[in-house]
């Protein structure tokens, strides 16, 4: 039975059988062509040698082992795993789509340029804020761009001197990590009791070497700052600009515009809010939103609607200041054309109502579970909670195996130890497209297991217990790097 | 019918009913989901929201299907365009897979116990990168490939202490801008040099090559790595994993990071992304690389597993001081390209850069028989190749497209005149012999 | 380069290379394969095999591709097509949930323990395809409308001892022709009966109707009903799922049997199959029905599960005593359909309907202004009518076709220079708009 | 734990909440037009009111729960459980595939007809025979229309009193099925001790009233009948006709043509030897080929090419004495596209390598396994070969039980009781598509359980233990069917 199971995940280069093969390639259909010197040719590769059927019975047993929002709920904070619509994977692998090259000329292109536009567009329209670039490919290139054009816009104002970045000690390690690749100098500012930002702390820090702060709204506490409009305001008068990480807009959709509250200059997270599979981790897509004073530094490209003998083109621009590039080509354009077919689905109204379930699931489980699990801000949520399990802990049993257990209930587990300034977090977030009865069987189930915790508490420390494997052994793995097949000496002796 | 009234509309992607809400709203003790907004200040409540109101998946994708229609894709033409992206056999089996909602739908496996198929997965990609590079170590894929040879550069500079990037003159220009976009913050300085003959200065941190290089050629990759090695800087390479098929590796000219874009294994060409990119380098120096990295362990039970390992260098644990600040990534891509060489195998792989090598070079020497078309540079190229022609290539590539045929990149704000050509495994002899045909209409 | 010589081929299909096939034959204690067909007489081992070649996916591909542009398709031309099969809207899950590997290549569930995804699928469908017809019983899908039809025929002949078919003029013709081949090899009578009046001969088996039938229009089957029940014969009755959207079922009207064509929920048109075939009836008659049944039970632990149940009745227990020949049936629409109408929904299939019976009526409105046009049948028809035109209706196809218009069928032979025209929720105001003006220039 | 589990399994009607919608419809952008008498409109309809995450949530779960050739071992023998490949869904799917209609006049749709008309061709080679029809939907309709062929041919000659058809007894349930279906008196005729047809009993059999024996070649024993050229000759000497169930193809592609051997007509399983996926239980294509004395029998349609002003063209016709039409359209389309993938993708080479490596693999484990299982016919099996069980039996576990076990190691069980004529008879298909390895787990599993039956029978006998539910009690379901979902009493009441 183990010989079966350990066959299904046997590693391809272990099911490798010399002279197999997966696929038939055409014949050479011209003359062939005289081959460079030996000398640049390589003599072998070690590429796996099975055929078709048996990558396909790999990998499908190989999906299996996951969980997914296919298969499963899957809180995880942070990440908005919410339902990711079939059509849009469906459309965007259209011919006229998925096999057109970047390097095209406009005009060769339009229909994409056009969908470009658009999201661009709306974009714009549900931040409130006056231009947009699609080029960056993840949230956190997204910031590093919104960062860079902060910079550049103090550099250009002659405002060098400024090399402080604020950033709230619950923000998501992207924030930090950003700012100190465009070479700022990160000063953390705490949280207030209430889960706001500690304005004591950033009049503090405000000061004349101050470039901006960045901040997530909501925050990752979950939490919508009740003194957003004071900190944008400290902040412009300490000269600085305002940064919004919109991962989270999840929560806003159709509430508020980041623009109107006083940023300058945000990222939305296109994989997150407007829902492309998140693919095991990636793709995503991160476009930014400025307000006019940052409009000319939009990493390149961006698409412009033209007007020309009374017939609309569009065309792809450089911005005037550009902060430059960050990849080779447009930006992720098979999530943008899903991000588009999110939007015109769910329209004004649908948008509208993304963000109201999906506060109002959160809110939901936060009443239900804030008797059994420390709520470390004890006010309404937006679209996430954070509990902690330090009540738990004090039993024995800490966050991660609280966590784990929830792999035997059948759900994800939630983000653990994240934010860090909560411990034992459990950063809890739902979305909009879970059903009640769903959220009914979680809150049962985390009840269940916080009475596991006192009853059997071994149980918990033990878990999982049902999944494909047991706990796995992270410290052995950083301590002994295993990171590639290897051929055993004895192989590579006959070989 | 649907009404798009804001009461009305019940969204098939949200379960609460009216009734429900309700029934929540009961037991949060709230009137309204208005009271949960309660702390946005009231006068940015609701602002308008001028998006067209929902529609039909019948009709949205009636307009979609129009839309797509209206480029000109690689189903209806034929295409000699590369230049870093590539039109590349794909595999039937590869979106079926790739599609299973398990691995679609699933995120960073934060959860190792609910996540081996996609950590496996990323096991196998690091396998299969490695030996396509001939190097140590890789990460599980990185945004894509221009961005990749980025944060190599700053990997060189974090390893050597030092500030100067030098890069050559052969590499794609789009690549060297993004360079310059993630180095010039940092103030680290950006050195184009000469490839023929490449001098780095003294204190270099590395030399940035690409191989093939953009316009096609192999680089001298022996002689780069004795130039580096005199600086004791490091040599990063940014390469065509199709090429290593049949060309010796970078690692094995001693190239200290290889970087690569992994589109041209599986992926689609999509206008731009996403596309997954290529990292690995020595393992001496894996505790400075970027990006997300999957290592082999065992569980409780002693059962082999597989989990994310050396987390330390990443930005959610790391923060400011991270390798970087990737985070999300490509992952969905990576598995494409994991199963596509799968697929594809030791042999298949060789196959299809045989079929490109052999093909541009049947083209090339047709190309270079036609009056007023030439080959102006020397060496060895793999499926691509600068051509110049008898007038200004945007030009003729607006005629060939009347032939059904989507030309090669007009550079001649490099070279005068000049397009780079690409010929790949899906280009038939027919669509050779046609683009030669077309092209000689402008012969002089 | 892959060769196509006997020896060289080694398929990406099957892994035995030569050398494991050397291995296997050693461990048999053969010399060669040859020696395992030994039972075949040797001149007729080996024979010429006129198949070409080999081929790779790539160019196998492309050719298909070219091949399947040639076809008229709803991707291009607007359609007014039916008769039977219809264009209707397909969800976008529908085709990745069903081309999931674990439905798509499993069988028949033989083993219930290993096949508990496809069997509960199985109880869905009967539970949807009796709430459709408003029956109490279904089974798990036949091959397709006409021959269940036939196969209802035959067991209503079976429930009733007797030998008389009878078939109102109103059902497609096709769909009489097939229960002729059906019927008639086991000497049984097929009678075709006006619909306006039929007058079922003494010891009549049964009433075949269908609704709406072949022209579109709403049968009376209250009437039929009483017709039938004065003979004590049954009343079977083939339907459009889409239809019972909105109109009262079959059974309501008291049928005893109910089948139908289940192309419309889901499954594409495809050229005329794979298709999948509703049956339903009576709790009564259950153990003469045909085909594949799926019932609820419990496990050794009292977990609810499934099985294929009623087994006796088929042939692979039964043998020539069985109620049908039916083995391979047609599951995997049975699927499609089953996911579209769970996506649809109870309010979503009535929308559908809607839509359709609006746009048909729509269209009827139009046309009948047009001079030479009319409809010359009365009663209330659902999402197809019967129009009468100035000349030959294949004619005005022929034109049709260059507006990018697929007309209706051509039913003159019939009903002289009539079309049967078909509108659903896929043709737009503009489609049916451009229909009806390209019909006026035949106007007179 | 469980509860997440059953709720994974609730049916959809026990998740539907009023209100709840899985789709978007466009709105009507015509006139609304009156309605009919509101006697003639439904009151109300149960479907299910559930989301579209719900469904597609819904189903990946419950596709998870079955064993399939893409993720499992499948050796169910008579099936030709094989790889199928994934470039057949993949053009089948081609817009201009899967959006035609079946009426469309026949230059609207000559690629299609183009396509059909190769298939025909290529069946016609691969059998010997000397034309074709693709009517037939699955086997068993391509088994009546053969037999009704035959019946039509021997009535056009005025034999209308051969009323009699010979079937052997390890005949596939479908062929007496079908011979009845036609109106046939079916007589049986006995396996000889070396499992080839009992010449003695057929040539009893072989009167006056003959029309004709069905004979499984290779037979569902996995044997290829001795003296089937004699058999062939005695029902042709008795004025019948010989009809030959090509379902296991499989094992000749390319060796023998059926044609050759004298047999008059016979059907073949597309989805079984070209590989279309079972789909749970279908769709097949069931062609039927003939030799030119039943040509014009043939079921409609037919494709024809025609050369017409030198320009070629197809057109679909009706043969002249046609049985009639057994579906309404032109047969599964689908199927045949899949079918014509396959044999361009394989050749002639590749369809010949499949029926070497298909009974090369049967016979590697008939070898392997007839120390462990009774083989009742020592002989060399073609394409699959049939095991019994009844050595397990003396020790108290059946043929049932020893391939419910064989679940719990991960393979599907082999076909059980079938061939009937074999006690507890485990009829092993293995295919081409697996590899040596997989044959070799396979056969240590079926030894383990073998050592299980000795060792730890009650092990095998509460078989299978690992799967989503264990054994089902299929005695309940029968006596008292629960056939569907329905309402329960209250909420009727309430509703
Ligand atoms: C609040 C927040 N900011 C930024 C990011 C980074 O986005 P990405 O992962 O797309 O780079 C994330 C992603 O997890 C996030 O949750
Ligand atoms: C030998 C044999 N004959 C006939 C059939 C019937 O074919 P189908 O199931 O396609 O109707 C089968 C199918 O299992 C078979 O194995």
């Amino acid at each position: 039975m183990t010989a079966q199971q350990d066959h299904r995940r046997r590693l391809l280069m272990d099911r490798s059988v010399p002279g197999r093969v997966g696929a038939i390639l055409p014949s050479l259909d011209v003359p062939a062509q005289e081959l460079p010197d030996g000398q640049l040719l390589r003599s072998d590769l070690d590429l796996p040698e099975v055929t078709e059927p048996e990558v396909v019975r790999y990998f499908t047993n190989l999906s299996q082992l996951n969980f997914s929002i296919d298969t499963h709920f899957y809180p995880l904070g942070s990440c908005t795993m919410k339902y990711n619509p079939k059509i849009n994977d469906e459309v965007a692998s259209l011919p006229g789509f998925a096999g057109i090259h970047p390097l095209q000329p406009d005009y060769q292109v339009q229909g994409a340029l056009e969908i470009m536009h658009h999201v661009q567009d709306y974009l714009v329209e549900i931040t409130g804020m006056a231009a947009s670039s699609l080029a960056p490919l993840a949230g956190a290139q997204g910031e590093l761009c919104g960062i860079l054009m902060i910079q550049k816009y103090h550099q250009e104002r002659g405002d060098s001197h400024r090399l402080k970045m604020l950033i709230p000690d619950s923000a998501h390690g992207t924030n930090p990590a950003s700012a100190a690749m465009a070479g700022y100098h990160v000063v953390s500012i705490p949280t207030d009791s209430e889960g706001n930002c500690d304005l004591k702390a950033l009049k503090k820090e405000a000061t004349s070497d101050l470039a901006g702060m960045m901040i997530t709204l909501p925050s990752t506490l979950g939490l919508f700052d009740q003194h957003i409009v004071e900190v944008c305001r400290l902040i412009h008068e300490a000269g600085g600009l305002a940064y919004a990480d919109g991962a989270n807009m999840n929560a806003l959709l159709g509430q508020v515009k980041m623009g109107h509250l006083g940023f300058d200059v945000m990222h939305l997270n296109l994989h997150k809010t407007f829902s492309t599979p998140h693919g095991g981790g990636g793709p995503g897509a991160g476009p930014v939103c400025v307000q006019p004073s940052l409009q000319p530094y939009l990493p390149a490209p961006v698409v412009e609607r033209r007007s020309y003998n009374g017939k609309e083109s569009y065309t792809l621009v450089t911005p005037e200041k550009t902060i430059g590039k960050v990849s080779a080509s447009h930006g992720n354009f098979g999530v943008l054309v899903r991000a588009y077919t999110y939007i015109r689905t769910l329209g004004n109204v649908g948008l509208r109502q993304v963000s109201e379930n999906a506060v109002l699931n959160a809110n939901y489980l936060l009443t239900h579970l804030k008797d059994r699990y420390h709520l470390p801000f004890d006010r309404p949520c937006m679209h996430e909670v954070v509990l902690s399990a330090d009540w738990q802990k004090g039993k024995g049993v800490n966050g991660l195996e609280t966590a784990k257990r929830l792999l035997d209930y059948g759900f994800h587990a939630p983000t653990m130890y994240f934010p860090l300034t909560v411990d034992e977090a459990l950063l809890i977030e739902p979305t909009e497209t879970e059903s009640k009865e769903t959220l009914d069987l979680f809150i049962e189930a985390m009840k269940a297991i916080d009475q596991e915790a006192t009853e059997t508490p071994d149980l918990v420390k033990g878990a999982p217990h049902t999944t494909p494997v047991r706990r796995l052994d992270e410290a052995r793995a950083a301590r002994q790097p295993d990171l590639r097949w290897q051929r055993k000496a004895e192989e590579d002796a006959n070989s | 019918m649907q009404t798009t009234s804001d009461n009305a509309f019940q969204s098939h992607y949200m379960p609460n009913t009216p009734q429900e809400r309700a029934e929540m709203l009961r037991v949060l003790g709230l009137d309204s989901v208005e009271d949960l907004f309660a702390d946005i200040p009231q006068e940015y409540r609701n602002p308008a929201l001028s998006i067209p109101p929902p529609m039909s998946e019948l009709e949205l994708k009636a307009e979609l299907e129009a839309l797509a229609k209206t480029n000109h894709d690689t189903k209806s033409y034929a295409s000699f365009l590369g230049a870093g992206v590539y039109n590349h056999f794909i595999p039937s089996l590869v979106s079926p897979l790739i599609n299973r909602g398990e691995f679609l739908t699933s995120y960073t496996p934060y959860q190792a116990e609910a996540s081996q198929g996609t950590l496996q997965v990323a096991y196998e990609f690091q396998t299969m990168v490695c030996n396509l590079m001939g190097m140590e170590v890789a990460n599980d894929g990185m945004y894509e490939g221009a961005s990749s040879l980025a944060e190599a550069a700053l990997m060189a500079c974090r390893i050597t202490g030092r500030g100067d990037i030098c890069v050559l003159d052969t590499v794609s220009p789009t690549y060297r801008q993004v360079v310059e976009t993630y180095a010039r913050p940092q103030g680290l300085q950006v050195h184009v040099l000469e490839a023929r003959n490449p001098h780095l200065p003294e204190g270099a941190a590395c030399l940035l090559a690409q191989y093939p290089n953009y316009f096609g050629y192999l680089e001298d990759l022996a002689s780069h790595k004795v130039a580096t090695h005199e600086r004791d800087a490091l040599l990063v390479v940014s390469t065509d994993p199709i090429a290593t098929g049949m060309f010796r590796p970078p690692g094995d000219y001693g190239a200290d990071i290889v970087t690569g874009e992994g589109q041209g294994m599986g992926v689609p060409m999509s206008f731009g992304g996403p596309y997954v990119g290529l990292f690995a380098t020595r393992s001496e120096y894996i505790r400075q690389m970027p990006g997300r990295i999957v290592g082999k362990t065992v569980d409780t039970d002693g059962k082999t597993g597989y989990v994310l390992t050396l987390q330390t260098r990443e930005q959610h644990i790391r923060r400011e001081r991270a390798t970087s600040n990737i985070c999300t990534s490509q992952a969905l891509l990576a598995l494409a390209a994991t199963i596509t060489l799968a697929t594809l195998g030791k042999r298949g792989l060789r196959q299809v850069a045989e079929l490109c090598y052999h093909k541009a070079h049947y083209a090339a020497s047709l190309i270079s028989r036609v009056t007023g078309y030439s080959l102006p540079l020397k060496g060895t190229f793999f499926k691509e190749m600068v051509v110049k022609c008898p007038t200004s290539p945007t030009v003729i590539n607006e005629r060939l497209l009347e032939s059904s045929i989507i030309g090669g990149l007009d550079i001649s704000h490099i070279m005068p005149d000049c397009m780079l050509l690409c010929v790949t495994e899906m280009n038939t002899r027919q669509e050779i012999e046609a683009l030669v045909g077309a092209l000689s209409e402008f012969s002089r």
